[in-house]
């Protein structure tokens, strides 16, 4: 390691041989993994914002039922004409806005915020890399994303409005439904899923090839592991259901069945079709990927969560091998528990049982995962930042989301959950006040190192409160509603179940629980209320933010840290050497509190 | 700082990043069309018997195609291993076969596709009486050519029967089904060699159903032209990226011959994985 | 006590009791985990905060007694699993009664309502083909075959005897259903080209509305009409006489 | 695989013109097969799938190069083919599984 006056000079002469590149080719068709990571970002973050207003309208729609739709009714008429006339949602519109949220909740927000967005930028820095293995390779994926992304937004401006089917898109539910919604989503779903093939081909590569010297594999930062084994599960994952898409496209263009069954017989005629398919075929397809993808969306969040929790205890993480390990195992296991999904369609035993014995096993490392953390908690110095808020709230609440799972987990007791908002409580726990504050605790981490500037602590902290608290309001009622029967995916929030409706029903949804119903809007709106702080922050702090006074503010060990701030292009003056773990904190004998990977044992030459 | 190991292995792993890449790619593949192959196998063991398509592609093609495709393999090893001697030329020539191949290869294989698209199955509302094997049978499905106002018509379905109005049409029906085993067919089509073929006048309210030998036709078909379409798009990518290095990417053996020498490799490495699918495809679609 | 906080809804099945202990088993576990580590963690952001604890320990926990409450949570798992869950699996998709104990009935799903049908005074069901399916012959059934003369086809209600167990097998003539009976504990997916069975034994007399559970089209909600009617033998046989050959008509 | 000699050179062309060969052959070897009729299905589609692979690995192994490559690509390539069984048979196990009698009307 030189000292540091050569580096700065050193950057300076570096970029005096670069010509200044223009606007489109810095900012648009950049190939620099930073602007690529921040463009990743922003717009994941707008379609996060779309996905949650999706879901608000359909909020208000089923506490309300019939009722036109406050503020936005009107607007939606004149959009989206016949299925919003008078400003009500229909049971189409419903089932196109959750199908969307799912999907761009899932596809166009949090993997491109998890992966695009913080592998993208963070990834390359923390191995000292200079930048991705394959810069172009990187900017087509994004641009594959984008392209992905307008035809997803496009679909619902078409006559018919966009795909209907759920996230899952089942057959032959999917090929049936007349608009054209269903082929926007699947050609969408082909770019997505290029991109991130292509995204994921660059992550392996990058951290197989190009950590720096002495970044052995054991000194990776957890956060570089876990987007190590995201990667593979995007890779192996994702090509199932491309080849799922591409039957399914043809079974809705070119007339083929290959989900299609003999004798189908929509609308009482049979079905014009050869058949000879099987639904079953799409859902195997389907969720051979669809496991893999929850933890997806999951491990980068736990990777984020590793950091900040390490960074603000002041020590190290507890467990450091476990932890890769049981990340290790989660991708591996992920491949082999698919079928959890699909034990009411009927399923033998002993596939179930191979099914519930590997989604069980699968809990194991998740358990541990969690364990290290907080066990890393105890002897800490805590520092109650913003991102270190919403990186230990992670913990209950992902708790909570994985605990849920278990009772799924079980093909006996699926049998009554099946299908109910206890599932969707279940994975809201630990996608959205779970990955969702994960991804917070990054933004706020990492911001100062994007943009020189630190957020507003004040303004974050209400943020925090706000979110944890209505996060809770809205998800927790549902395990209620679920516990009691109320089915996902109604368009009316149940109440033609509702005991309201038909007294002498047994086993209908009681007063009680349909009323949950307008809490949980409540907490719907309120959630979306204190967001806006966020939104204001974030924005504001890239001009009027406090400037941060060193290139490392929060004191961290990792090689992102000890970069200019933000970092030129090229990231690092010279090759960084590694000496040491990711995370020694509070060394005993040493005066810091922190002991940055790249600094020599004898304490350096400088 | 510039990008490491473009060019070079890196030492531990003893691999240059394009490598690296190109495998995690390939990996990717192997899935995309285990996910298909996978559908074949299951939707094949789940088939109601006697209801798959068999025994209807031209083998002598496939076989032939086959051997293009294998020959394309080989000259670019050849090719490559003329670079990593230094020997330019030599490279181009052997290249220059795998493209002309690649062009057969999808030159041959839309021959075989627009052969199927004038081919027919109909479905018949009351039995008829055929030769097969040199035996009269009854059925009501027919494979066959169709002649309609002198022309033999591509893509017609049920549906355009009704569309067009057609009130008859001209049927040449095969000496074989597919429900047949492929030993009846051997008998069958040796029987009928060099007889005049039976033809038929079907009315349009004969008729349940008419499909061309498109993927609708059935499952068996939706697999073939799926599969096939799709190692097609392999076969153009990699001919368009081989083509693109051999062309006007040939700067870089001046500039970096080692770093165009993996290009090479790379493109190569896809190649070779197209023609690992087309060995698997061949059997599944062809022969069984 | 436990199925109040959990907010089971009530239970009318014996089928169905095995299916709540286990829900109720596996929350135990998850509750004691959830309040263990709660009340750990807020005693640990307590007590480490930074003014109290202005350096940290580097290296923190030194035992290893996570590792136990992590195999401990294996074992609990491990035990729900091959004691509990398994069998109850089993027993709900391999044990099906004989199905002259049964009440047999064939259930179509179709948006948006249920058909169902019953094998009549003979007790054998009449022919089906695939073929023949259409708007108003929801199975298919053969029209000249003299077992199907007196079967019982009726939509959106089930009338079943009580204390009897009842095979059904659940089909679907379009999209995927699910036939759910919350208060029975039964759910099975409808699925076109398969038709699966599933039983339940129902204990208390009464009207049970049968949920669908799979997205199904914009009328998913409203399949809400269909029931099942659980009553007395006698009930029960009368209401099947009165529907007798009736309900299967061709044009 | 940078530091080729050319002796070494000469000696890969000769290995890839024998791979070339025998791909050949296999290939006559699966058509002329299927022209033989064995009675038993199964055993026709072993047959085939068993050349296939065959063919399959010696492309793998001479024109890929995989019989001399880096312990990063087989863990790789390990792990993608562990998974492509995975996906396959256990959604055949899956088929096979479901209760008697279910796929028919
Ligand atoms: C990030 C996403 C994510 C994650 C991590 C998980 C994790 C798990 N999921 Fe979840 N799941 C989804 C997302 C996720 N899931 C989604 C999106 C669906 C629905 C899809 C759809 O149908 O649309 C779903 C549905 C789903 C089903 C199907 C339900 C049905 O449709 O009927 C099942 C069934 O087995 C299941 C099981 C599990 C299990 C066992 C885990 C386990 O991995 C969990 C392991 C974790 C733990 C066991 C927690 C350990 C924690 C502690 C021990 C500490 C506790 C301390 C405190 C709380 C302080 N999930
Ligand atoms: C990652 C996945 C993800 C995430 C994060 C969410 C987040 C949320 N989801 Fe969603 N959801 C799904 C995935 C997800 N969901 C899926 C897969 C389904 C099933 C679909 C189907 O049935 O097919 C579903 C279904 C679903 C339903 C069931 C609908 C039904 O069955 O009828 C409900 C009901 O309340 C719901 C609610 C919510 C809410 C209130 C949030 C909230 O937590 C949202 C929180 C987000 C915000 C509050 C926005 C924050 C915005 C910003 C921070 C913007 C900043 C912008 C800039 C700086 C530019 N979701
Ligand atoms: Cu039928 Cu939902
Ligand atoms: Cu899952």
């Amino acid at each position: 390691m030189q000292a540091t006056s050569p580096k700065q000079s050193h950057a300076g002469h570096a970029e005096a041989h670069h010509e200044e590149p223009g606007f489109w080719s810095k900012y648009i068709f950049s190939t620099d993994h930073k602007i690529i990571g921040i463009q990743y970002g922003l717009t994941a973050l707008t379609f996060l914002l779309f996905g949650f207003c999706l879901m608000l309208m359909m909020r208000w729609q089923i506490a309300h039922p019939g009722q036109p739709v406050p503020l936005v009714g009107p607007l939606l008429a004149k959009v989206l004409g016949g299925v919003a006339a008078g400003g009500v949602m229909s049971a189409d519109l419903y089932n196109s806005f959750g199908a969307m949220h799912g999907t761009i909740m899932v596809f166009l927000a949090v993997v491109p915020l998890a992966f695009g967005a913080f592998g993208n930028y963070v990834v390359p820095l923390m191995i000292g890399a200079p930048d991705m293995a394959f810069p172009r390779v990187n900017m087509a994926s994004y641009q594959a994303y984008v392209v992905g992304g307008i035809i997803m937004f496009v679909s619902f401006f078409i006559p018919g409005g966009a795909a209907q089917a759920g996230w899952t898109s089942y057959s032959p539910l999917a090929t049936s439904i007349p608009t054209d919604g269903q082929t926007f989503w699947l050609v969408g779903m082909i770019f997505l899923i290029t991109s991130s093939l292509l995204g994921a081909v660059n992550f392996i590569a990058t951290i197989i090839q190009l950590r720096a010297p002495g970044m052995t594999w054991m000194r990776l930062p957890f956060f570089v592991w876990a987007q190590f084994v995201t990667g593979f599960l995007l890779l192996l994952a994702f090509p199932p259901l491309e080849a799922a898409g591409l039957m399914q496209l043809m079974d809705k263009v070119a007339g083929t069945s290959f989900f299609l069954p003999t004798g189908l017989a929509v609308g009482g005629q049979l079905a014009d079709v050869s058949g000879g398919g099987s639904p079953l075929l799409w859902q195997h397809l389907f969720w051979f990927l669809g496991h893999p993808e929850v933890y997806v969306l999951i491990l980068p969040a736990m990777g984020i969560v590793c950091e900040v929790i390490s960074n603000n205890t002041r020590k190290q993480i507890w467990g450091y091998k476990s932890l890769v390990y049981s990340s290790l195992a989660i991708g591996f296991l992920s491949f082999i528990v698919w079928a959890h999904h699909m034990y009411l369609t009927g399923m033998g035993t002993k596939i179930s049982t191979f099914f519930q014995t590997t989604t069980m096993i699968i809990s194991i490392p998740s358990v541990i995962i969690l364990t290290c953390f907080f066990i890393s908690l105890w002897g800490g110095s805590i520092r109650f930042n913003t991102p270190m808020l919403f990186a230990l709230a992670f913990l209950p609440m992902f708790g909570i989301g994985g605990l849920t799972g278990l009772p799924l987990g079980f093909s006996a007791s699926d049998l009554h959950l099946h299908d109910t908002y206890y599932v969707i409580a279940h994975f809201h726990y630990v996608v959205a006040p779970g990955t969702i504050f994960a991804l917070f605790a990054g933004i706020y981490y990492w911001f100062p190192k994007m943009t020189g500037r630190l957020m507003s602590e004040y303004w974050g902290r209400v943020h925090f409160w706000g979110s944890l608290i209505f996060m809770n309001v809205v998800f927790q009622p549902m395990f209620a509603q679920g516990m009691a029967g109320m089915i996902r995916r109604m368009a009316d929030g149940g109440a033609n179940y509702s005991l309201a409706r038909v007294p002498d029903a047994i086993g209908g949804l009681s007063d009680t629980i349909m009323s949950l119903h307008t809490l949980i809007l409540w907490g719907g709106i309120g959630l979306g209320l204190v967001q806006i702080p966020f939104i204001i922050n974030v924005f504001w702090s890239i001009k009027h933010g406090r400037k941060v006074t060193s290139d490392n503010p929060w004191d961290a060990t990792t090689l992102e840290w000890q970069t200019p701030t933000p970092p030129p292009h090229g990231n690092f003056a010279a090759e960084p050497t590694v000496h040491r773990g990711p995370y020694d904190y509070s060394l005993p004998g040493k005066a810091k509190d922190f002991t940055p990977q790249n600094e020599p044992d004898q304490g350096g030459k400088h | 700082m510039e990008i490491p190991y473009t060019a070079q292995p890196r030492k531990d792993t003893g691999l240059y990043n394009a490598k690296v890449g190109i495998w995690l790619f390939l990996a990717s593949e192997v899935m995309l069309f285990g996910g298909l192959f996978s559908a074949y196998i299951l939707l094949r063991v789940g088939a109601t018997p006697g209801t798959w398509v068999h025994g209807l592609l031209n083998i002598p093609i496939g076989t032939f195609n086959t051997a293009v495709l294998i020959t394309s393999s080989v000259t670019v090893v050849l090719s490559w291993a003329a670079l990593k001697v230094g020997n330019f030329g030599r490279y181009r020539f052997y290249q220059a076969i795998t493209i002309l191949c690649a062009l057969g290869f999808l030159g041959i294989k839309s021959f075989e596709y627009r052969e199927k698209f004038s081919h027919y199955e109909v479905w018949l509302n009351q039995p008829v009486t055929v030769t097969r094997g040199g035996q009269e049978v009854q059925t009501d499905r027919l494979l066959g050519h169709i002649e309609y106002q002198g022309h033999h018509p591509a893509f017609w379905s049920t549906k355009t029967l009704a569309e067009k109005q057609v009130e008859s049409f001209k049927f040449t029906p095969d000496p074989i089904h597919y429900k047949m085993t492929p030993k009846e067919m051997a008998h069958a089509r040796k029987t009928a060699a060099g007889r005049k073929a039976e033809e038929f006048e079907f009315k349009a309210a004969d008729v349940k159903r008419l499909s061309a030998f498109v993927p609708g036709h059935s499952t068996y078909f939706a697999l073939y032209f799926t599969l096939t379409a799709l190692h097609a798009l392999h076969v153009l990518g990699g001919a368009v990226v081989i083509f693109y290095i051999w062309g006007p990417g040939a700067k870089m053996w001046k500039t970096d011959p080692e770093r165009y020498t993996n290009r090479v490799e790379v493109s190569g490495l896809f190649w070779h994985f197209v023609d690992l699918v087309w060995i698997f495809l061949f059997p599944v679609l062809y022969l069984l | 006590m436990m199925e109040k906080l959990l907010g089971l809804p009530p239970l009318a099945a014996e089928t169905g009791k095995g299916v709540d202990n286990l829900i109720i088993w596996i929350h135990w576990l998850m509750i004691a985990l959830f309040i263990g580590w709660l009340a750990y963690f807020l005693y640990a952001l307590w007590r480490f905060r930074r003014s109290r604890q202005p350096r940290a320990d580097h290296i923190g926990v030194r035992s290893h007694a996570s590792s136990y409450i992590e195999l401990a949570v294996a074992g609990v798992e491990a035990v729900l699993l091959i004691f509990v869950a398994v069998p109850l699996w089993a027993k709900a998709v391999d044990k099906l009664p004989k199905e002259s104990d049964a009440t047999v009935i064939q259930v179509v799903a179709q948006q948006f309502a249920w058909n169902a049908r019953y094998a009549g005074r003979d007790g054998v069901f009449g022919k089906q083909d695939m073929r023949l399916v259409s708007s108003d012959n929801s199975f298919g059934a053969v029209p000249d075959d003299p077992h199907g003369k007196d079967d019982v086809q009726v939509m959106n209600e089930l009338h079943v005897p009580v204390n009897k167990p009842v095979i059904c097998y659940i089909s679907s003539k379009d999209v995927i259903h699910s036939f759910k009976v919350i208060a029975f504990r039964v759910t099975q997916d409808a699925i076109p080209g398969m038709r699966i069975p599933i039983w339940f034994k129902p204990t208390q007399e009464g009207r049970y509305q049968i949920n669908c559970a799979q997205l199904c089209g914009n009328g998913h909600t409203s399949m809400s009409a269909g029931f099942v009617v659980v009553e007395s033998q006698e009930a029960y046989d009368t209401w099947l006489e009165s529907k007798a050959g009736g309900a299967t008509v061709f044009e | 695989m940078s530091d080729h000699s050319h002796q070494d050179i000469a000696k890969h062309v000769k290995i890839y013109i024998t791979v070339f060969v025998a791909l050949l052959v296999g290939t006559i070897i699966t058509v002329a097969l299927n022209y033989l009729h064995f009675d038993s299905m199964a055993l026709t589609i072993a047959i085939a799938l068993f050349v296939a692979t065959i063919k399959a690995a010696l492309v793998a192994c001479y024109f890929m190069h995989l019989i001399s490559e880096r312990k990063m690509i087989y863990l790789i390539m390990a792990f993608t083919v562990f998974f492509f069984i995975g996906l396959m048979f256990l959604t055949l196990g899956a088929h096979y599984d479901y209760p008697p009698n279910t796929t028919t009307l």
